[in-house]
């Protein structure tokens, strides 16, 4: 493995400790090792907002603790759910006694983690809301959209409630504009070369050289098809197709695009992606509102690329312009 | 009637422990075949955490259940964590205050936990999961208490249940979890979580059957 | 070659197609569709500031144009110099009437087109200004630094020249300024993995798995040794070493850090090294002002990394810590 | 006195560029044992976008190397670009008002070219580059018309030592450019720049050659 790692089982200790000596202006550490804190947390009077996800999809999650942005963040594994403790921890970071909206991916880790998280911060007296992303639309049919996961369109749900309750909105509307924004997203993913967990120290699954795999997950969920390789256009044309198929918009809808790297595909490619997604997106007579291409929300090593389409009402635009400051490039 | 005392058998978890991480490379095998290969190393990191902390003093078998359940939740995360996690402090929460612990009590302790598991879960035999060995094994030593077995004729019943089940899980398709979503190719290998399931099940009752006295 | 491209020979093309539709809030394109131009530029009054360099490196050099930033970037083929003419048309786009400073990067072609284009801009009556960036420590000895490559340092350099423009300096001081801030920076990269030109069609150097380059190029140029890889710990103390003892700071000097990845490493990793970088840097009597991790400088899909420390003075520091509008995550 | 006609000899960059285009594979192929593999791709990208622009009429020597030099300067970039840019524009400028061109006149278009490159790019002889080419050819020149060859055979001179000079690369240490960082990896294969070097001053000189009038 041609990897900057020390030990492969203290991968996401070494990899908080560089992140908050690098950030030390806007995140700190609690007593919890596992709890990314944004500096500034709790703002009393203010509706805490937090998320949890697994570690290796950095800038994702912690990267979004910042001003205006996520109050704390709950740390674990790589690829592997926080703790129930560290959710815990995060909320009771985030709390400023208005209470805390949890705004987490669609796992089943994270689910029960979540759960019982919730349960005892109830015990302490905090209120808990929560929102459950489940914006990947492969994972599957519409019928079925609560069994979805998340993925990148969950940063779309923490900007949008993170500038709600920083505008000093309550629970209740903090918890509906994330719900809001969330199910205004639709995202696929394709894979082009798998990643490797280092305390596994070969690849969790396999993408033959010369062929696409379309609707893979964030940790390699297998997607809908494999298929020959295609043109970069080509392949912008299906992701769109499959997110704007399912989205279902009236002519003349707003949208912000957002298209992350997985993690080792280069910045160039993105673009080259972006070239058909913006062309495809405006000739269905819809109307980009703002684009963002990068590492947005990664799987380690892994090749390939997904796309986020989020339709926009008025308050998700405004929400969305919010000028925020954190340490991933948001 | 046959029974065990809580006060004294806190290290039957120490041996559960040593058993699981006996095992760490096997389970973690396993889960390879058909989840990401991590199920023993998960274990492993928990129960050796909980060992740690019962190592040096003699702990009711409440509280080593109950420090194993907090460890696996709270230091674990993933869905083992979780799901053990209740599982444990379900099993602690409902062991008698009396120190006495009878076939009764005994299985009272473990519905407690399979409660909790299936409340966080949401799993069902046959669904290729753990409980496809914790269900099964549950139901034979109440079958075998309800026709007359002795307590320790019961954990027999138990351990040779939780052990088929185990097994059974082979021929299952994968309905929940991570492997779900490779559909048919999921059969033909163990559970990971059945098989540590069995691991814990089989060194509990081992342990019982020690200690009873009657 | 598992990339997302339509036509190697249309790499260039597309990205910057892409780019554009994606962030015409900052940038444009002019006649020539190989320079990209600041959506405000030219800046009546204000010194123009462009650089220029190939393709391959997103985001730079095309990501750093933006308010307070770059007026004009010359964009080239993949690893290759833009044309004389495309240096002088971002010169000509550039121009605010108060003169132009090109700020680029110590490559043979690069010197000579501008050169070239210099000459060709003082036919229009443009003056230009040029600063050569040279802070690669290891492509050549502290008795040459005029021979060494430019890397990473060049964001520093376009940074705090671009603010001093911005501030309303004339011509010569922004050309000094910018000087002076490549003059503080020194630069390493450590190669752990190749890279591919699509049109060539295989890598462009090997580096053998389980080893390390150190001192490597962006463009794959040969490094001072290749040696066993080692922990993140380790390769991080040695570019630190590297860094530090070519710089021979005095006791107390405040730096800017800098953490790129070449492409295809995980974010994850470059934390990693930060957690040891920052920790070196203290132990040296040094203070960091700020630190940079991400993708900020690549090479396509290298694995690999690079480190650059910038010395600050009080006018550096003001300068870097300028809030600024750009495409890339600065 | 040997001459040719600067007005009727355009069609000898047409013909240099063929060649180029024909030796494209094998220029990169060249450069990728100790450069990157992209000279012939640069130089047939250059030269065939100058061929497009005289292909439909017929033009000066001089319009036709200016259009050459012009638009390598303006589309290829890289080093070739301005190496060969200037190289051409450099003839061009210094061919004379006159429409006879003798072998003063060559001559003083070679050395026009042959400044240009050396202040651009700063090579000398020995340096395994274009320069290793160009020089020798350029001194046999002069020193056949010296030593009173006349126009033809000093051409001959001119190939002929352009050739040996490509082939002095070989054995060279690359000390300028992306190879000379192999250092003496470097030795041992010809440097792709004196080689297409060679291929257009032997097209020029053949093409002269068949224009010559006494
Ligand atoms: N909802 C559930 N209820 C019960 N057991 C489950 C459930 N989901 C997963 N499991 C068990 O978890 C095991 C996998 O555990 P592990 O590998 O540690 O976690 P992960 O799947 O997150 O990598 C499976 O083999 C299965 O027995
Ligand atoms: N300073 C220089 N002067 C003359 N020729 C040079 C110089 N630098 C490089 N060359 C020539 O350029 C050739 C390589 O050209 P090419 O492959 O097109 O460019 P690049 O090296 O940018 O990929 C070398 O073989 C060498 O002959
Ligand atoms: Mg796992
Ligand atoms: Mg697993
Ligand atoms: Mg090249
Ligand atoms: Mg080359």
């Amino acid at each position: 493995m041609q990897r900057f790692i020390n030990d492969p089982d203290r991968v996401v200790e070494d990899t908080v400790s560089g992140f908050v000596k690098a950030h030390a202006d806007l995140v700190r550490l609690g007593n919890n090792p596992r709890v990314v804190i944004a500096a500034n947390a709790p703002t009393l009077g203010k509706v805490g907002v937090v998320t949890g996800g697994g570690s290796g999809h950095e800038p994702a999650f912690i990267g979004y603790v910042g001003r205006a942005m996520l109050d704390a963040v709950a740390v674990g594994e790589l690829f592997s759910s926080p703790t129930a403790r560290s959710f815990h921890d995060a909320i009771k970071a985030a709390d400023g006694g208005k209470g805390v909206v949890c705004l987490y991916g669609n796992y089943a880790g994270d689910n029960m983690n979540v759960k019982m998280a919730t349960r005892l911060a109830a015990k302490d007296g905090i209120e808990v809301a929560t929102v459950v992303a489940n914006d990947d639309v492969c994972s599957a049919g519409p019928e079925a959209r609560e069994k979805r996961r998340g993925v990148a369109g969950e940063i779309f749900m923490w900007k949008c409630g993170s500038a709600m309750a920083a505008a000093g909105a309550n629970l209740e509307a903090v918890r509906a504009t994330a719900q809001k924004a969330i199910d205004n997203c639709r995202s696929i993913g394709v894979g082009l070369g798998p990643c490797t967990l280092p305390a596994v120290g070969h690849p969790n699954f396999t993408i033959e050289a010369g062929t696409i795999e379309i609707g893979i997950g964030h940790h390699g969920e297998p997607g809908i098809r494999v298929e020959p390789l295609k043109s970069a256009a080509e392949t912008a044309r299906d992701m769109c197709a499959i997110v704007l198929d399912d989205h279902g918009l009236s002519l003349g809808s707003e949208v912000a695009v957002l298209i992350s790297g997985l993690g080792a595909t280069p910045l160039n490619e993105l673009y080259i992606l972006n070239d058909t997604i913006a062309a495809e997106i405006e000739a269905r007579g819809l109307k980009i509102h703002r684009t963002f291409v990068g590492n947005y929300f990664t799987s380690l090593e892994m090749v390939g690329a997904t796309l986020t389409i989020m339709a926009l009402d008025d308050e998700l635009k405004t929400l969305l312009d919010v000028e925020v400051r954190c340490p991933a490039p948001f | 009637m046959q029974h065990f005392s809580n006060a004294a058998t806190g290290d039957i978890v120490l041996a559960m422990a040593d058993r699981i991480i006996a095992n760490k490379a096997y389970l973690s095998e396993i889960d390879g075949k058909i989840g990401d290969g991590d199920h023993g190393v998960n274990m492993a990191k928990g129960f050796g955490m909980a060992a740690d902390r019962l190592r040096d003093g003699s702990y009711r078998l409440s509280e080593a259940l109950d420090t194993l359940g907090t460890v696996l939740m709270s230091e674990i995360g993933g869905s083992m964590g979780p799901l053990y996690g209740v599982m444990f402090t379900g099993f602690a929460e409902s062991l008698p205050k009396s120190d006495a612990v009878d076939s009764t009590a005994f299985s009272r302790m473990l519905h407690a936990g399979l409660d909790e598991v299936q409340s966080i879960g949401g799993a069902k035999v046959g669904d290729k999961t753990l409980l496809d060995t914790l269900i099964p094994a549950i139901e034979a030593f109440d079958q075998a208490t309800g026709s007359g077995a002795t307590f320790q004729n019961a954990l027999v019943a138990l351990r040779t249940a939780a052990e088929a089940g185990r097994d059974s899980t082979i021929d299952l398709v994968a309905k929940i979890g991570r492997a779900s979503r490779l559909g048919d190719r999921s059969r033909g290998v163990l559970d990971a979580g059945a098989t540590s399931c069995a691991l814990i099940l089989v060194t509990l009752a081992e342990g019982v059957t020690m200690k009873l006295t009657s």
